[in-house]
């Protein structure tokens, strides 16, 4: 509760988690809120490329489908990619982030140099040639997400743990006789949330951006999944006519992707009261 | 020489990385069964035509020995050769490379000059409304996929206004071949018919390319400067009576020139990914259009060579960065 | 005057013999000469580097009479020696189109019985070889030899060199963008009065691009094969005429008729019926494309009398009852970037879905797609795509589609019915047209009985041209791609 | 008595913030006259720094708001927001009035060398020219001629030497961060020197330091300032160095100054309770330490009359009235209603 | 005062390398150079000297945070230097470090009573209710209200968060508790209160502090002995009123004249040790002291002076007893 009241005191954050609930909602009342529910999988080929009408508020699609409520059902699959694809990041980066940091040593080296590997090519192209090899699916995008975007979080707890393990409230932890276990989980882990928090927001969003990508280039879920970026694709052979083909889900992406970073943004100025800003105007 | 010494133990890593990367990436090539031979033979293929070109491309051997022979003709320069055009893959990809470097250096210019400047005054104006209002904009230009960004810029200024170029990197086949970027191409040649064309042809992919770059840039330069404006150092110049621009442009920036730095090093990567869609939509003959095909074409050894070559340029860039960061931050060397 | 070309696939070598595919068939047909040569609509094949050929009477060996005014870029003139290198060349690295070769002649077969002319000596009998040798494109084998490299056939050399005698000389080559070809004015066949000085050909990937750059005038034409909604906005342009011509391009899906539930001759009449025919021809194809009932295009010969199969869910179900057991989920490989088969599929997909079928649809891209339906193991349930024109005979269809020589490969659809199958022999081996006819249309009728695949249409070729272009010659195999026939009229 | 060089009259300012506005400076009155060393002492948090920012015109600006007050450097108003004051004050920054940072080891610039930044204060501070005239050249881009720069670098060397830096030359062409604290609290106080200002502002200039440094740096100070009569204000919250090289101290208790004195009668005869306490805090101050139960008041809600009412065993009704500046000898004045000595006016009227 | 010692340190040695690029090691820093000393039960002995001398580390050493090179050190009859974790862990409870900086010994994320009752959680079996009642307690002797318990860190004033420290060490009835800096950072006003709770505490707790500080002033007064450090090595040790009335040292000497006295001479003008310690890195042979040193003779630079004692009270020096500080103007006067 008290955490949502400081949430609303920036202006960035609470811009950018409406934005978000309004995603969320979305995606879970799409079969009631979208006016064509059915737009997903069945076809009017007979009413193709229409322009926005009130029937169709941002036209339809080549199959005759209702864009908009492909758009709605769209940030189901939105919402899938980045909450699993970030939700594996971080479960594979963060336990490896604090292992590294605060063992050291031979294993921390190894794991440390295994991220930077992963590291060492954009993850755009790294995940182009996971979700290739492996073939276009959904989950493949997935997989290729996660597996390109974990030492993002692992190098970001690793240097956090590095820095908190030279902390003096730590050091004492430890000198009053406190568990490895129990330095790791109840000292630094919380210590480094609020990196790992605003991390995670602002890496959702890439995380979009680039399965939409991934999308774009073929690489994402079949057809015909409303899926935004492969949206985008599809429209390409219909513009300049149909011009509201890619603009609907080019700003969903938009949107989505700015929630993020903004709520990022604003989780990185209330949490840390270093950049907290003072006075008024 | 310390320099020398950080130089140097920097350089060290490159090779372990480098080797990590061929491992992860040759592995990750060859995960899914696609039979190489059959997609040289195309779809006409005969069984007797399959064992000749098996015969040739040894795929008979276990993996680890191809992983090993391949690393081996990848340090004789050899990254075999493409399964789809049978053409070389280090040929093709140095061939395309000056077209990509030059789309990435001019955006990656073109995005410190836009993200840098407007970063400082976004910090010296911190909580005003232009820094809200250069806020919103990076936060905008952060939040554009790319490929839909450029694809709104072509309907726009060259379908709907007819003021750019659709597509490619000049009009025609440009000046003679020199060293592969057309601007110096053609200054070389005295062309300027082909230098004018050319940097029309780059300002809508550039434009994509460097605004989240520059917005990146314009975010890391304002936090770096206000970080560096509420310093005992700026408080010291300021009360010594310093000019505010000394203080602002000289003082302030170098110091906070240093994270960014290393943000250049990073966006440099990105720049280089983000060419890969781009590309795309503009037919742009570099790099990023040779992976798209390749992935189209299911080129495991042509993304193989691609990913690795873009592995090496970016580790290279952020050695660079790193070397540069020894330079202009003298602490390092100590 | 120069003609400029915009092309969806990349020119990534000029090597004759590698390259086979349709996208690709510009660099062959202008920098090189074959034997005959296909030209107009239907496909007719003259002479062009032979004059003519003899069959002897066992129809093994195959004599060729070659011309003796024929000279290559450099002035060399050709001779049947050029022949027999670039054949044995073909054959050797075993790519392209090797692939209609290497079954019926095995290399060292081929002689050069004097100067001008050429002899092969087949392993059997072949009624389709004549309509080969368009393929069989001629270098200047000196040329060539000089710049071997360690036995290679003069590969590295041919990727980006031209050493043949065709009606374009090669000035400029990229890989990464395409080539520019200058008029090669001593070209054996002669110029007409009109010609284009200059031909370049570049890659430009994006659909949207080329119909754009075409309209603008960037461009003087492009390939065909147009999505019907992109040839409305071209129709709509004053700077562009289309050419329209019947193609033999047949979309169709493959089945795989060796798996359950396909291998069920009611289940298979219960997919013929679960497509709706008409709201893709009309709807997303916007009746650009006329409904072609069999596999073998209608406007070949060899085509039988049949009623197309009709969308029709009742009569689906009526089949479906007959079919034991609950259905599983089926599996549809799409390719990957070919919108045509995405909705095709989608369409199919929903179709089932009313019959209470479900199907999951996959997209990769063509290699893959290629490739797994190489085996009957990895092949997909259904994959819809094209059969293109290699050789306009009825064998190029029904024949490698349906024949059980040419599975598993060609044959995909893991069909083999002895009697279609004999049906299939015989013609190819029987050279007597008429008889021919009879039975490819004998056998694609059984096929069709049989429902082994989904037969959709026949593609219509939208050949867009900058208005001022004249005299081009379509021909289906080469997909007007032929240059030296065309001009700009001012 | 000759004209003060810095007064500051009554000087009222805060901060607007969240919890509302922090009265941090409350009508300070503050003299130093040419070519003295005041101290300003006080706990942590009274406004010392704000005092000394305050004339240095370095405050930040989120929030500030100045209620009232001057400071005035001889006769140049020092907040005053018209533009051609603003044009002396800036001349004067730098020159007339120079600053020594609390800590030496974060306020050099650590990317440029001692010798670029030295420079940079010369080209534009030397005492030998006026760099601020009329120049066509953008800030960035003026010129530092040849000359100027030769003539200036020697003065640097004879100040260098001042301050006993030992190889001079060298340290020049070093980072800040490879010299030791100590030898950078001698390069600021130089750099404060160079200038030839009249007024030096040494907020706190050893607390970073360890006690033999300290003892060093703070005697190199002292000798300078006579030497060169150049006054200084120096903040501490060490009596101790205040004693070592103060002519007077003037105490700060939450934003008001309460005391002022000749740091003789300071010491002997200390008016204030707040002073005299302070002064028994001193663990050398002979066996028993007491300290001064309770913390600094609220700046957001100060108490309305003293402002040390709530932490003074002397205090009483007539002390939430807010008591003036009363005097009790020469130079030296306290606000208090219960003094620990009688005010000069007491004395005078048993006299008469 | 001679107790029995409850603390015994024998040539103790801790050195930290110093790595270039690679991990090569291109020195050592001793920060803790061949020490000896006793502590006995129930006195405050003193540690002063400059910064970076090595006080923290000695004091971390003997507690078991940092490992020592070599030497003995013997804890109520044990000797516990190098002991495995797990054994140093459980004489941790009756051997305890206050830290330097007592507000970033406290996680800060931690509600002080989290923070206070964590050490019984991890040492003891107490449940939930014991233990907050042993908070309160030990709370209310540091002179704290109960209220602070639901307050965080940097809620709190400096001289309260050095309250929390001390609550912190206390809830485990330690015999020994090393101080470091207790008192850097405050002023004078409540400096003065806190140390007054020490002597409280060490009173009612029955304690035996290492008591270190850069302070004299503080250190005369608190101290029962006090032991002198320059880079690494105690140069001087003995009661308090003999390291203050007859410094042997010269440096002793130097650092006490530094101290301004009120009242007294100005040492700062004429104040004559010159220069800076040398690099820890890069000691040079003979005494440490010889590059400040006003009497430096030839053998201080050829011979390092061992810890010599005359009775009680020892001095490293080859002339300790023999020179005096120089004469200064003031005080010649
Ligand atoms: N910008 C600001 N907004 C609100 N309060 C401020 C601001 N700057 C300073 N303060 C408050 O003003 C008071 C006086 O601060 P100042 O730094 O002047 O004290 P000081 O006497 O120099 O203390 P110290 O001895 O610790 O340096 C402090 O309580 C501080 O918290
Ligand atoms: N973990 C470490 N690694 C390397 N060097 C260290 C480490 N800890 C301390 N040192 C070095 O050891 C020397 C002694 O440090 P220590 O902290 O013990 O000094 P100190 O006397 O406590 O100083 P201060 O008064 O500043 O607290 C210093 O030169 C310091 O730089
Ligand atoms: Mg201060
Ligand atoms: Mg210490």
């Amino acid at each position: 509760m008290k955490a949502i009241r400081i949430l609303l005191t920036d202006r960035a954050a609470t811009f950018g988690s409406g934005i978000i609930l309004f995603l969320v909602a979305v995606a879970i009342l799409a079969p009631w809120i979208a006016p064509h529910p059915g737009d997903v999988n069945t076809f009017h080929l007979m009413n193709r490329l229409q322009p926005p009408s009130a029937e169709n508020l941002f036209g339809t699609d080549r199959m005759g489908s209702d864009i908009f409520s492909r758009i709605l059902f769209g940030a189901r699959i939105t919402i899938t990619i980045a909450v699993i694809a970030v939700g594996v990041a971080v479960i594979i980066g963060v336990p490896i982030g604090l292992l590294a940091g605060y063992y050291g040593g031979f294993l921390g080296g190894f794991l440390m140099r295994t991220s930077d590997v992963f590291l060492a090519v954009p993850q755009i192209v790294l995940a182009i040639a996971i979700a290739q090899t492996l073939g276009p699916s959904l989950e493949n995008v997935i997989l290729a997400l996660s597996l390109t975007y974990w030492p993002f979080w692992a190098r970001l707890v690793y240097a956090e743990t590095r820095a908190l393990k030279n902390q003096t409230f730590v050091e004492a932890a430890i000198a009053l006789g406190a568990s490895d276990f129990r330095v790791i989980v109840l000292h630094i882990l919380p210590n480094t949330a609020s990196a790992i928090i605003v991390r995670t927001s602002i890496g959702m969003g890439a995380t979009i951006l680039t399965a939409a990508a991934l999308g774009f280039l073929g690489l994402g879920a079949p057809p015909p999944t409303p899926e935004w970026g492969r949206m985008i694709s599809e429209s390409r052979e219909y513009l300049p006519e149909a011009w509201w083909y890619a603009t609907a889900p080019g700003i969903a992406i938009f949107l989505v992707v700015m929630g993020f970073n903004l709520l990022g943004d604003g989780l990185r100025d209330i949490l840390d009261p270093k950049t907290r800003r003072r006075g008024g105007k | 020489m310390r320099r020398l010494e950080i130089i140097l133990s920097r350089f060290v890593w490159f090779i372990p990385t480098l080797f990590g990367l061929l491992l992860v990436v040759f592995l990750i090539a060859n995960v899914v069964p696609t039979d190489p031979a059959r997609i040289i033979a195309g779809e006409n293929a005969t069984e007797a035509q399959l064992a000749i070109l098996r015969a040739q491309l040894g795929l008979d051997e276990p993996i680890y020995v191809q992983f090993f022979i391949y690393v081996r003709d990848l340090l004789s320069g050899d990254m075999g050769r493409s399964l789809y055009t049978q053409r070389e893959i280090s040929d093709d990809l140095l061939r395309r490379l000056p077209a990509t470097m030059e789309l990435t250096l001019v955006s990656i210019t073109l995005a410190i000059l836009i993200g840098v400047p407007f970063g400082v005054i976004s910090a010296i104006r911190a909580n005003t409304w232009v820094d809200q209002t250069l806020r919103v904009i990076s936060v905008s230009g952060l939040a554009v996929a790319s490929f839909w960004f450029a694809i709104e810029l072509q309907l726009f200024f060259s379908t709907r206004l007819g003021w750019m170029p659709l597509n490619g990197r000049i009009a025609g086949f440009g000046p003679e071949r020199i060293t592969g970027f057309l601007l110096i191409d053609s200054v070389i040649t005295g062309d300027w018919a082909s230098l004018r064309s050319a940097m029309w042809h780059l300002i809508l992919p550039t434009l994509t390319l460097a605004l989240p770059a520059a917005a990146t840039l314009l975010r890391f330069t304002r936090a770096g400067v206000l970080e560096v404006i509420n310093s005992n150092y700026v408080l010291y110049e300021t009360a010594m009576g310093f000019p505010r621009a000394l203080v602002v442009w000289k003082y302030v920036l170098r110091n906070a020139l240093i994270s960014t730095v290393t943000q250049i090093g990073l966006i440099f990567g990105t720049l280089f990914a983000g060419a890969v869609v781009v590309e795309a939509v503009f037919d742009w003959p570099g790099l990023g259009t040779y992976a798209v095909q390749s992935i189209l074409q299911s080129d495991t050894k042509a993304i193989l060579g691609f990913s690795i070559l873009v592995g090496v340029v970016f580790i290279g860039i952020n050695l660079l960065v790193d070397i540069v960061h020894t330079f202009i931050d003298p602490r390092m060397v100590k | 005057s120069r003609y400029v070309h915009a092309n969806n696939s990349s020119y990534d070598t000029l090597d004759p013999h590698t390259v086979f595919d349709v996208a690709r068939v510009a660099s062959r047909l202008n920098f090189y000469d074959g034997l005959y040569r296909w030209v107009d609509n239907p496909p007719e094949l003259i002479p062009w580097l032979a004059t003519g050929h003899e069959v002897s009477e066992d129809g093994l060996t195959w004599t060729f009479t070659l011309r003796d005014d024929v000279p290559f870029h450099d002035g060399r003139m050709m001779t049947a020696e050029d022949v027999v290198y670039s054949v044995e060349r073909m054959l050797a690295i075993a790519r392209g189109s090797a692939a209609l070769f290497l079954p019926v002649l095995d290399p060292g077969n081929t002689v050069a019985v004097d100067e001008h002319t050429v002899a092969f000596t087949l392993k059997e009998p072949s009624a389709l070889f004549g309509s080969f040798v368009a393929d069989l494109l001629v270098l200047n084998s000196e040329l060539v030899k000089e710049n071997e490299v360690d036995g290679d056939w003069g590969q590295a050399f041919l990727t980006e060199n031209v050493a043949g005698s065709g009606s374009f000389t090669l000035t400029r080559y990229d890989p990464a963008l395409g080539f520019i070809g200058t008029r090669f004015a001593d070209h054996f066949a002669g110029w007409g009065e009109n010609y284009l000085d200059e031909i370049e050909f570049r890659t430009v990937l994006e659909t949207n691009t080329r119909i754009q750059g075409l309209m603008r005038g960037d461009y003087h034409g492009l390939d065909g094969y147009l999505a019907p909604d992109q040839v409305q906005r071209l129709r709509a342009s004053d700077a562009v005429q289309i050419f329209e011509e019947e193609s033999m391009r047949v979309f169709y899906f493959a089945v795989h008729n060796g798996r359950e539930p396909m291998d069920d001759l009611n289940f298979r009449k219960v997919l013929a019926h679960a497509f709706d025919y008409d709201g893709y021809i009309n709807g997303i194809m916007q009746g650009t494309v006329a409904r072609n009932p069999t596999i073998n295009p209608n406007n070949l010969w060899g085509v039988p009398d049949v009623e197309p199969y009709t969308y029709d869910l009742d009569k689906a179900r009526e089949y479906l009852e007959l079919v034991e057991g609950p259905i599983r989920t089926l599996r549809i490989g799409t390719l990957a970037g070919f919108s045509e088969t995405e909705q095709a599929a989608a369409l199919l997909q929903n179709g089932l879905a009313q019959l209470g079928i479900n199907v999951e649809i996959e997209s990769a891209p063509w290699p893959v797609v290629s490739s797994n339906m190489q085996d009957p193991d990895t092949m997909y349930d259904m994959v819809p795509l094209w059969k293109s024109t290699y050789y306009a005979d009825p064998n190029n269809w029904v024949g490698e589609l349906y024949g059980s020589r040419y599975a598993p490969t060609r044959n995909a659809s893991a069909y083999h019915n002895p009697e279609s199958n004999e049906l299939l022999e015989e013609a190819l081996v029987e050279t007597d047209q008429a008889r021919r006819a009879e039975l490819y249309e004998e056998a694609t009728r059984i096929i069709y009985e049989d429902a082994a695949g989904i037969w959709i249409y026949n593609t219509k070729w939208f050949g867009p041209y900058s208005s001022r272009l004249q005299g081009v010659r379509f021909s289906p195999v080469g997909n007007g791609q032929d240059m030296r026939w065309a001009y700009f009229e001012d | 008595m000759s004209q003060p060089l810095l007064k500051v009259d009554g000087l009222s300012l805060g901060f607007r913030g969240d919890g509302g506005f922090a009265h941090i400076l409350d009508g300070v009155n503050v003299t130093i006259q040419p070519g003295e060393i005041m101290g300003l002492v006080g706990e942590s948090g009274c406004g010392k720094t704000t005092l000394a920012r305050a004339v240095l015109g370095v405050l930040p600006r989120n929030g500030l708001q100045i209620r009232g007050g001057a400071i005035r450097l001889r006769d140049i108003d020092m907040l005053s927001h018209e533009p051609a004051e603003v044009g002396r004050q800036n001349r004067v920054r730098g020159r007339k009035v120079t600053f020594i940072p609390q800590d030496p080891f974060t306020s050099l610039n650590p990317v440029l060398t001692i010798g670029e930044q030295i420079d940079d204060l010369m080209k534009w501070k030397s005492p030998l020219r006026d760099p601020d005239e009329r120049s066509y050249w953008p800030t960035l881009l003026r010129p530092y001629p040849r000359a100027a720069r030769k003539a200036d670098r020697e003065k640097v060397m004879e100040t260098l030497d001042e301050v006993q830096l030992p190889q001079p030359a060298q340290i020049l062409k070093k980072y800040p961060h490879e010299v030791s604290g100590g030898q950078r609290q001698r390069l600021m106080i130089a750099m404060a020197l160079l200038p030839e200002p009249e007024l030096i502002i040494a907020d706190e200039p050893t607390t970073a330091l360890d006690v033999t440094i300290q003892a060093q740096i703070l005697g190199v100070l002292r000798k300078l300032a006579s030497d060169r009569g150049v006054a200084v204000m120096l903040t501490t919250h060490d009596l101790g160095s205040a004693y070592e090289i103060c002519d007077a101290i003037t105490v700060m208790y939450a934003g008001q100054e309460v005391e002022a004195a000749p740091v003789g009668s300071f010491f002997n005869a200390p008016a204030h309770p707040y002073t005299a306490k302070l002064l028994a805090s001193r663990p050398d101050a002979g066996g028993s330490m007491t300290g001064i139960p309770g913390e600094l008041p609220n700046f957001y809600a100060p108490p309305a009359g003293c402002r040390f009412i709530t932490r003074c065993d002397r205090a009483t009704e007539r002390c939430t009235i807010r008591p003036e500046p009363t005097r009790f000898a020469a130079g030296h004045v306290a606000r208090c209603y219960h003094p620990l000595t009688a005010p000069e006016s007491d004395r005078k009227e048993k006299r008469a | 005062m001679t107790r029995p010692p409850i603390l015994t340190v024998r040539n103790l040695n801790v050195r930290f390398p110093i790595r270039a690029a690679f991990g090569r090691k291109v020195g050592e820093i001793a920060a803790v150079d061949d020490v000896t000393f006793d502590l006995g039960d129930g006195e405050i002995l003193g540690l002063v000297g400059e910064s970076g001398c090595g006080k923290s580390t000695l004091g971390k050493t003997v507690m078991g945070i940092q490992q020592p090179d070599s030497g003995d050190i013997v804890f109520e009859g044990n000797n516990v230097a190098g002991q495995s974790p797990k054994q140093a862990r459980a004489q941790r409870s009756r051997l305890q470090y206050a830290y330097q900086d007592p507000g970033a010994s406290l996680d800060p994320r931690w509600r002080i009573g989290r923070s206070l009752e964590e050490p019984l959680i991890i040492h003891t079996d107490l449940g939930g209710k014991a233990r907050k009642e042993k908070v309160s307690e030990v709370l209310a002797s540091v002179g704290l209200p109960k209220s602070h318990l639901d307050l965080f860190p940097h809620e709190i004033s400096g001289g309260q968060q050095r309250r929390v420290g001390l609550a912190r060490i206390l809830m485990l009835n330690p015999r020994v508790v090393i101080l470091d800096e207790p008192t850097a950072g405050l002023d004078v006003s409540v400096q003065a209160t806190v140390l007054n709770l020490f002597r409280d505490l060490r009173e009612k707790f029955d304690l035996t502090y290492m008591f270190i500080s850069h302070d004299l002033s503080v250190v005369q007064m608190m101290c029962h002995r006090v032991a002198v450090m320059y880079l690494g090595r105690i140069v001087e040790i003995g009661r308090t009123e003999d390291i203050f009335n007859n410094p042997q040292h010269p440096y002793t000497q130097s650092l006490l004249a530094a101290i301004p006295r009120i009242n007294g001479p100005r040492v700062t003008e004429n104040f004559w040790l010159k220069g800076e310690p040398p690099d820890a890195s890069r000691l040079p042979q003979g005494c440490r002291f010889q590059s400040r040193c006003p009497h430096v003779q030839p053998l201080c630079l050829a011979e390092d002076p061992p810890l010599r004692s005359h009775g009680a009270h020892a001095a490293a020096c080859h002339f300790a007893g023999e020179v005096s500080p120089p004469r200064t103007k003031e005080s010649a006067q």
